[in-house]
């Protein structure tokens, strides 16, 4: 049996795809890249983001904080010095997109049209920056806007990441869908904090930051499960997965793929050990 | 680069060293034989989720196929790996990061300074190991200044075989009295020699503008929150200040998984 | 140094209570509840409600999914079977309320006004019920209105408990506090779900539960500390507190006071520890 | 009822008994001394947060000052609690629960059937042991129905002192093939027996609806997923059917850590 899947134009040759921010072509050196569905690109924004003063990162119950704050180059300096490592590894390479103003989703995405990118992710949820990001996830009328307006900035396929700190998940997901959506991929981290008792501070040099590991997979779950059932285009689900059986868990809800995030730094090769779970999975009678 | 794969470092000693502190005998031939002074190891110390993460340890020694780790106990992950018992099997990954340049102590200088405080001390015995061993062929000299909260907390034993070892500690329970630090500038003898560091902020910081002031080459661990340990999740960020001209400097980061966890002192904002 | 705190006319010798849902009076068999601040009650409705099918908990990592589904035997049973044993153990109680239909939270209230109950906890905030919890305590204009009807019905003071399922917390506990509560606790727990591979089924009856544990306090923590920069009254933190350090978080986050529940699964003196360990944080220099 | 604090038991054995399965001696005065068939005691496994919730376990036994425990390893609780060692301090609350009427085997039956499938075994050896001793000094009867899916997987052994064991596996690896309650019928040889049950929740319905046939009084031990272990969660919830009158029923729920685990087959909807 086949594990490959579509997700519009786009054909994967497994469901399974790295997340976002989790992993670079320097994973490379760890596991084999070529082998998984897909790989994510790091959050690429129009101009360039030194991102948030350290600490960004924070250990928490079967978890951990993070507030890197969509550090990057650049578009430019992304398709000139980092994309061409992603292409080289990896079978499909996924970008992410991010911005301070609506406008520059569809600009990153314009410059970004002739390369070998295969699609696109556009990262509507990330809590960890004071303009754009999430804010613009919140709103349905504006995830319906985003969607349109870089639908007609490319024909490559465009998967819209949703954020789990909001009420009504299932609307924001179908105005991604009628905007043109050819995926949704969700979680993306919820909002934390953590605060050392002994200096008073919060541990996090960004003061907060966005959860995400094992800790946060009942939740990612759930949204799946909610979201699967009132779109019609292929959810990618995303959170807290570890091993096969938490991707199967996510199939089972829903989902048509799966990111794996935080694994990465548990075990980076923890993507090529879930196809290879899957493809036993599906050969079970 | 050495791919370490789940549980095949295999522990061959950990004992207790001082108070709180231990030192752990691995046996990994591909991380021991690659390894250079100054980098280190990811260890995953639970198979649970709890702790989740890896924890970044330095290589404090190599003998033949065998590395050790000197470590001391902070919170659940050095607990936890404290408890290991010798037979059982380790995940880690390594050697991780860009490790000290040791061939500045022959190039560049008459007189090589080895300076650590605290656990500072933990990768500094691999690198004063591999300078001695440089220095015995050269008209060189290597200083070693170690310091302490007191005696019970001072790792400085092994350090004895190289010579020319002196030890601070800040109640005085051994030696001088005082910070590491406070010996550095009876230390200098030259204007040619090359300073390698490893401690808290603050000893760093004060060793930062000695090296300054003094016009030395000094080069210096730093430690930073991880997650990947292999420059992929950008976490460990350390702010980097980079002279664009004489007026005008420009912020931005390197990593210490990956860039470091040595930095060259001028470069570093701390 | 006293520990003392006070939440509107009500005043609590120290600031720990245990969760609604977490502790019944059984608990005082292994602990002693009226060394404690106070005790909230399993939440109460006007009519006797069956709860949700089993199973009703499943555990994840470092937490648990519940769908109990606000099983209680209605205020009137609840006044003259359940209620007595909590005033008999602890020192202070505090009835957790709830309600289908709006109007039904102030009809709790107004039959419980002539009982020996300390405040009311209002839990607009419930995941696991189909009708009225949680739907009441997404919008910034019902918590308002509920709040206001409930202010008119009782002279008690009154703590609205949040869900952290919303896309804005600090609004809707502003319209809280314009309403007249005289506190607000918070979190309840976030929407989860967990699948049992083998089964290809949700392990939890009611399908969706609400997520509890260490797992949670990440975000708890983060609620606490924006709600607590914008509003005057007193902040009750909830989620994940399992020892006097994680107290201490939430104190340091602004939380006036601090509810311990599923902690008093793991260890059902986790109060009482906490007691000790915040008087003795209080007397060191 | 016993208050249990944080790690007072103390682990005297903790040995495999068949493939997979534990049985586990446990030094507590408290528990032991107050136990009584049925009864279960709560275990937290770890003092990390994962895995989080205590563990039900029923009592097997209890000899003087020590109970035992005798369990299967299913998922991260059950292994962890395999890996603990002799010595060890364990954090156990109980006797918890409602146990078995062993009264019953006397006053109402010449026959009490003990029967239990799979790790159904567990709390029906302390029930034999409590009945076999009240037995003696009547004139009933004691038969002791076992099963299991093979024989790996059947603890069976210690029951034989007792006498008028019958084992059944599903291949058949040892005495009769087939279900436990394929044994019933031709055990039951008076209308005044008496059924005391534990196992697979596909066995208790077969022995519930048998029971209600044979209008045998019938007593056994469920499990649900448990938080608190104490009444306080309203987690284990079993389904009861309360007959109001002829015609109508109502449903409504009870809670195995508190009611039961031992429930009358007549109220309970399985
Ligand atoms: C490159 C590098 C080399 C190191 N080498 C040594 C060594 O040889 N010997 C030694 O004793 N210690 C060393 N440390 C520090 C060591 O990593 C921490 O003491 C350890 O991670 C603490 O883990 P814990 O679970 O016991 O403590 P906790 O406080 O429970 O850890 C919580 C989280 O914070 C992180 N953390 C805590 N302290 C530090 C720290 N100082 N640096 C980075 N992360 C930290 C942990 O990794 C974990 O993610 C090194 C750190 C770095 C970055
Ligand atoms: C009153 C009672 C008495 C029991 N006595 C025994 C006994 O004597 N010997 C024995 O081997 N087993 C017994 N069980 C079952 C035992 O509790 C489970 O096998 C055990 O909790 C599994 O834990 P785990 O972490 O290994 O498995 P996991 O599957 O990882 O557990 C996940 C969660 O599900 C719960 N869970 C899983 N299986 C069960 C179950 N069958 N019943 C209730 N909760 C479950 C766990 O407690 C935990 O919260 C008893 C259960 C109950 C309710
Ligand atoms: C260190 C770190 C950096 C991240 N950076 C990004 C990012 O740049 N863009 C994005 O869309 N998501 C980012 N994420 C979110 C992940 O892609 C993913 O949605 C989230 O971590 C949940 O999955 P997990 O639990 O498997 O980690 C980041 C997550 C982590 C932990
Ligand atoms: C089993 C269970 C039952 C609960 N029942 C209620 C309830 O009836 N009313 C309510 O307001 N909150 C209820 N809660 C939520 C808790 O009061 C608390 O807000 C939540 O569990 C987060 O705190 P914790 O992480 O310390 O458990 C329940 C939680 C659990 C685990
Ligand atoms: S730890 Fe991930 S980039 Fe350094
Ligand atoms: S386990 Fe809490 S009521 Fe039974």
């Amino acid at each position: 049996m086949s594990l490959s899947v579509s997700i519009g134009s786009l054909t994967l040759k497994n469901p399974v795809i790295l997340a976002s921010g989790t992993c670079s072509p320097d994973l490379q050196k760890f596991t084999d890249l070529s082998k998984l569905g897909a790989v994510v690109t790091k959050s690429v924004t129009l101009n360039p983001r030194t991102g948030n003063p350290p600490p960004r990162t924070v250990e928490t119950p079967c978890g951990m904080l993070n507030s890197i704050g969509l550090e990057n180059p650049g578009v430019e300096k992304f398709k000139k010095e980092v994309l061409p490592d992603y292409i080289k590894y990896a079978d499909k390479v996924i970008c992410s997109v991010s911005g301070e103003l609506l406008y520059e989703y569809a600009e990153v995405v314009k410059r970004l049209n002739d390369t070998d990118i295969s699609a696109f992710e556009i990262n509507v949820s990330c809590p960890n920056v004071e303009r754009g990001g999430i804010e613009f996830g919140k709103d349905e009328k504006m995830v319906h806007q985003i969607t349109k307006s870089i639908k007609s900035a490319t024909k490559k396929p465009i998967i819209i990441k949703l954020s789990p700190n909001v009420s009504d998940i299932e609307n924001i997901a179908k105005a991604a869908e009628s905007g043109g959506a050819d995926g949704i991929s969700l979680i993306n981290t919820l909002y934390g904090m953590a605060i050392d008792i002994n200096t008073k501070k919060p541990k996090l040099g960004n003061i907060t930051g966005g959860l995400s590991g094992p800790c946060i997979k009942p939740i990612a779950l759930y949204y799946v499960y909610k979201v699967a059932k009132v779109v019609k285009m292929p959810v990618i689900g995303i959170g807290g997965i570890m091993n096969t059986e938490d991707a199967i868990e996510f199939f089972i809800a829903g989902a048509a793929a799966i990111e794996i995030g935080t694994a990465n730094f548990v075990n980076p090769n923890t993507g090529i050990e879930i196809v290879k779970g899957l493809a036993k999975y599906n050969n079970e009678p | 680069m050495i791919i370490r794969n789940k549980e095949m470092a295999k522990i061959i000693k950990n004992n207790k060293v001082k108070d709180g502190i231990f030192l752990m005998s691995i046996e990994d031939n591909g991380i021991a034989k690659s390894a250079s002074p100054g980098q280190f190891v990811h260890i995953r110390v639970s198979d649970t989720y709890y702790p989740l993460l890896r924890r970044p340890l330095s290589i404090h020694n190599t003998e033949g196929p065998v590395f050790e780790i000197l470590y001391k106990v902070i919170g659940i992950g050095t607990k936890i790996l404290s408890e290991k018992k010798e037979g059982e099997k380790l995940d880690a990954i390594g050697p991780l990061g860009k490790g000290f340049n040791s061939q500045l102590a022959i190039s560049n200088s008459q007189l090589a300074i080895i300076i650590g405080g605290g656990m500072g001390v933990a990768p500094l015995y691999f690198l004063a190991k591999v300078i001695n061993s440089k220095l015995k062929t050269q008209n060189s000299k290597l200083k070693i200044l170690l310091g302490a909260k007191n005696k019970d907390q001072l790792i400085y034993e092994k350090f004895e075989e190289f010579g020319n070892v002196s030890l601070t500690t800040e109640d005085g329970s051994i030696e001088y009295k005082g910070l590491v630090t406070d010996l550095l500038l009876s230390t200098l003898n030259s204007q040619l020699s090359t300073l390698f560091a490893c401690g808290p902020i603050g000893m760093l910081r004060i060793v930062k503008a000695f090296a300054i002031k003094h016009k030395i080459p000094c080069e210096m661990s730093l430690e930073e929150n991880m997650c990947c340990g292999i420059g992929a999740c950008l976490s460990c960020a350390v702010k980097v200040r980079t002279q664009k001209s004489e007026v005008r400097s420009q912020i931005s980061y390197k990593y210490v998984c990956k860039d470091g966890p040595v930095f060259k002192a001028e470069e570093i904002e701390i």
